[in-house]
């Protein structure tokens, strides 16, 4: 292939955080700008982990048998692996805050319409 | 009419559209005064391009002096865009990431 | 090659979850660019977030979504 | 080695964790919450200056005993010197900063027990959440620790306007957190191209990587950074454009709630003020952009906060553009006005407490926040309107209270840094300030009292006094003796003027 996969997953991470802020910013449907907002996550966690990896490396596992200069050579960056994890959960936690929110104002409101219920 | 009428008058244009709440004393004087501080403050403010260039510094001044006057209630403008709809939070919040960004991308580079 | 086409699903499932007019089908399809990100960590040498991922990204968010729409209301205004 | 640095944020978690399992027992948790909150500005005076390293892993230079059986390949380089542990680090300043923060965290959460009716767990647990973040986000040295606690911030923010129950709480709250989920990711990318490039999350190491040449600090990529962690500040502490958003989050919660919340928002902005400074501070570039916005911030929050007619929004407009004047500080980049900022900072979240729980007091008595339908308060109680009052005065800084020092300091440093014109804005804003606090006092406190005003509650709990009291003291003895906040400001100051962290 012409693109490398490091590259190529950087492009995906940054295409998913545009489609993201566009669905965000332009769809009127709360349901669809927290999906949105979902992407952004999931595009700026895939752009850590791009960064934390390494063509023809290995995983970051240290095996029994494996020489040290070894491993440190080729395995892959492990500190923004560590950083996604932490990350996934507190945007699944801020998706659910903001489903339970959107619930609550359905039924205060009876609509989940940016334009209807977050206008000013 | 006195000058006071007519600064009334055009706050009730301008609010004819929007918003029912009367026109009392108070909100006459808030508007002008709001109007007085944007106007001056942000004259004050361009002062500083003379570190850039003094005679950008008189232009602009005077450009930004001229425009203000022209536009005159600029306060009502400036309340109506800042609003509570999440659209325009939302149209402003973005168009501030352009700004930083593109700020930073290409003024570091090129200053 | 098989990185590649992970990401293509990625992006048209995006694309696609934002396009449905049924939203439950949209919080459906959500599950599919997490499913395809969380194979995408296992090529980027990440098995360990790929894990929480394929939870978190492809079943639980989706579900969260599923439940938003079944208390609310199924078709876009 | 420190065990006290790591209580001071594990103390607030246990303390929300702990009281929302005492659900439903409204005496005990009037009585737990008191006493547990007492720990939050007590804690601070206690603990002694240093670095606390997560696990106990400390940089093998501390560790020769580790180090010695190391090749030189590691023990020869940068590798040397850099945190392998999430690093807290301690200083004069944090001590005061996380004193001012536990202070009034414990004044809005003993004002909210005895405000409240049925004083419920739940909110005690967001407030004590939300101190725990923001200390952590003061004390934290590791940049991806502070995204986490930066959001748990948002989280309990979120939280704690929700509890309220003012009508449009939740529209509210759902665009705070819609906007936060767009700002927030993007402070995320930001921290993640400066990992990229450095292969750091420490500040101190990523500092060290740019002042010894091993990355190049003129990388584009890092200029990126730079601009997208600042978008993350200015959302954190509600700089334009998010100054509507934050005022009317401010408006929706408790009148104490509103008293923390901006707490947080100030405390956020210093912290990743001193951030972005100390990690940024070779490109002239991005103390301007500081100044731009702080000086927008100022014009923006303070013009609109005149026609504001709702008390609490005018009051959270007014918080907005007070934060105008610590950016300002920060970004003069001289150690005088490092200073003044930080000093700035410490009082204005004192005094905007002080007047939030002022305001408040109405609100209890009457539930009208409208300052159109408001009027005769003074005859009520006349020692709340005095000490609303002398906040007032104190946010236009009127000697001798403490924000009249620190209006001194910033405008003595806008001149000595060349730049007289802020001064200028700056005494007129505080001018302009002070007839907006006037125009308010004057409807709540002065007019006659409209004919369909009723007042539901008569009783003043003892509790909102009290709290108010010991603000008021506190920015007095500030303002007699600035020496006493100043000098622990003014190491963090130094350094950060000097580029030398």
């Amino acid at each position: 292939m012409i693109i490398d996969v490091q590259l190529a997953s950087l492009f995906t991470a940054v295409a998913l955080i545009v489609i993201g802020i566009f669905a965000a910013v332009f769809l009127d449907n709360l349901i669809k700008k927290v999906i949105g907002l979902a992407f952004i996550g999931d595009g700026v966690n895939l752009f850590l982990i791009s960064m934390g990896y390494k063509a023809g490396g290995i995983v970051y596992i240290y095996l029994p048998g494996m020489a040290a200069d070894w491993f440190a050579q080729n395995a892959a960056y492990p500190l923004p692996f560590a950083l996604v994890l932490t990350s996934i959960v507190i945007g699944a936690s801020t998706m659910a805050v903001m489903l339970g929110i959107i619930i609550v104002l359905y039924k205060k409101r009876g609509s989940i319409s940016a334009s209807k219920i977050l206008g000013e | 009419m006195n000058l006071y009428d007519l600064i009334v008058k055009k706050i009730k244009d301008i609010q004819a559209a929007g918003d029912e709440s009367p026109v009392t004393n108070i909100s006459t004087s808030s508007m002008l005064t709001a109007e007085i501080t944007l106007v001056s403050s942000i004259l004050v403010a361009l002062i500083m391009l003379r570190l850039v260039s003094k005679v950008l510094m008189i232009v602009a001044v005077l450009v930004v002096l001229f425009a203000a006057l022209t536009a005159m209630p600029l306060m009502p403008k400036f309340k109506k865009e800042q609003n509570d709809s999440l659209a325009s939070m939302m149209f402003y919040v973005v168009i501030a990431l352009a700004i930083v960004i593109t700020l930073f991308y290409w003024g570091n580079l090129n200053v | 090659m098989i990185v590649y086409i992970l990401m293509i699903v990625t992006i048209l499932g995006a694309v696609l979850a934002l396009m449905q007019r049924d939203l439950l089908k949209a919080a459906i399809l959500t599950g599919v660019p997490g499913a395809s990100i969380a194979f995408l960590y296992q090529y980027l040498l990440a098995p360990d977030v790929a894990l929480t991922q394929a939870i978190v990204g492809s079943a639980i968010i989706p579900v969260f979504f599923a439940l938003a729409v079944y208390k609310t209301r199924r078709v876009e205004e | 080695m420190n065990l006290l640095i790591a209580l001071m944020v594990i103390v607030p978690i246990l303390c929300a964790l702990f009281l929302n399992l005492l659900h439903k027992r409204d005496r005990t948790i009037k009585v737990v919450t008191v006493l547990l909150a007492l720990a939050l500005p007590a804690l601070p005076l206690l603990a002694n200056y240093g670095l606390h390293y997560f696990g106990g892993y400390a940089p093998l230079v501390e560790n020769p005993t580790l180090s010695a059986n190391l090749p030189s390949m590691i023990t020869g380089t940068a590798l040397n010197t850099f945190h392998p542990a999430i690093t807290y680090s301690f200083q004069s300043a944090q001590q005061l900063f996380v004193f001012i923060l536990g202070l009034v965290a414990l004044l809005a959460i003993f004002v909210s027990l005895f405000e409240t009716r049925r004083p419920s767990g739940v909110y005690a647990y967001m407030m004590f959440m939300g101190v725990a973040a923001v200390t952590a986000v003061i004390l934290t040295d590791d940049i991806f620790n502070l995204y986490v606690f930066f959001e748990i911030a948002a989280l309990a923010t979120v939280g704690i306007v929700l509890v309220s129950n003012i009508k449009g709480n939740y529209e509210t709250a759902l665009k705070y957190m819609i906007m936060g989920s767009i700002a927030a990711p993007l402070l995320l990318l930001g921290i993640a191209l400066l990992l990229g490039v450095t292969g750091n999350v420490n500040i101190t190491d990523i500092i060290y990587s740019l002042k010894n040449g091993l990355v190049d600090p003129q990388n584009p990529v890092l200029l990126m950074a730079c601009g997208l962690i600042i978008f993350g500040w200015l959302y954190g502490s509600g700089l334009p454009p998010f100054h509507t958003i934050k005022s009317a989050i401010y408006s929706k919660a408790l009148p104490s709630g509103a008293a923390l919340i901006q707490t947080f928002s100030v405390f956020i902005f210093v912290a990743l003020g001193i951030i972005i400074l100390r990690i940024f501070s070779y490109l002239p570039f991005s103390q301007w952009v500081i100044l731009g916005v702080s000086l927008l911030a100022m014009i923006l929050g303070i013009t609109m906060a005149i026609l504001q007619t709702d008390l609490k929004r005018m009051i959270g407009f007014l918080a907005v553009g007070e934060l105008g004047y610590i950016g300002i500080g920060l970004g003069l980049s001289t150690a005088y006005g490092i200073t003044a900022g930080l000093f700035q900072a410490v009082n204005e979240a004192m005094i905007t407490a002080l007047l939030f729980l002022g305001f408040g007091v109405v609100l209890y008595q009457t539930g009208v926040s409208d300052t159109r339908k408001l009027g005769g308060m003074m005859v009520k109680n006349p020692l709340v309107a005095l000490m609303v009052l002398l906040a007032g005065f104190a946010m236009a800084g009127v000697p001798p209270l403490n924000a009249f020092q620190s209006k001194l300091m910033l405008i003595q440093g806008s001149i000595k840094a060349g730049l007289p014109e802020l001064g200028v804005i700056m005494i007129l804003l505080s001018i302009v300030t002070f007839m907006t606090f006037m125009k308010a006092f004057h409807a709540v406190y002065l007019r006659p009292q409209p004919v369909d005003l009723e007042i539901k509650n008569e009783k003043i709990p003892k509790a909102t006094l009290i709290a108010m009291l010991v603000l008021l003291g506190v920015c007095l003895i500030f303002g007699l003796f600035p020496q006493i906040a100043t000098s622990y400001l003014q190491p963090l100051a130094t350094s950060l003027a000097g580029g030398m962290l």
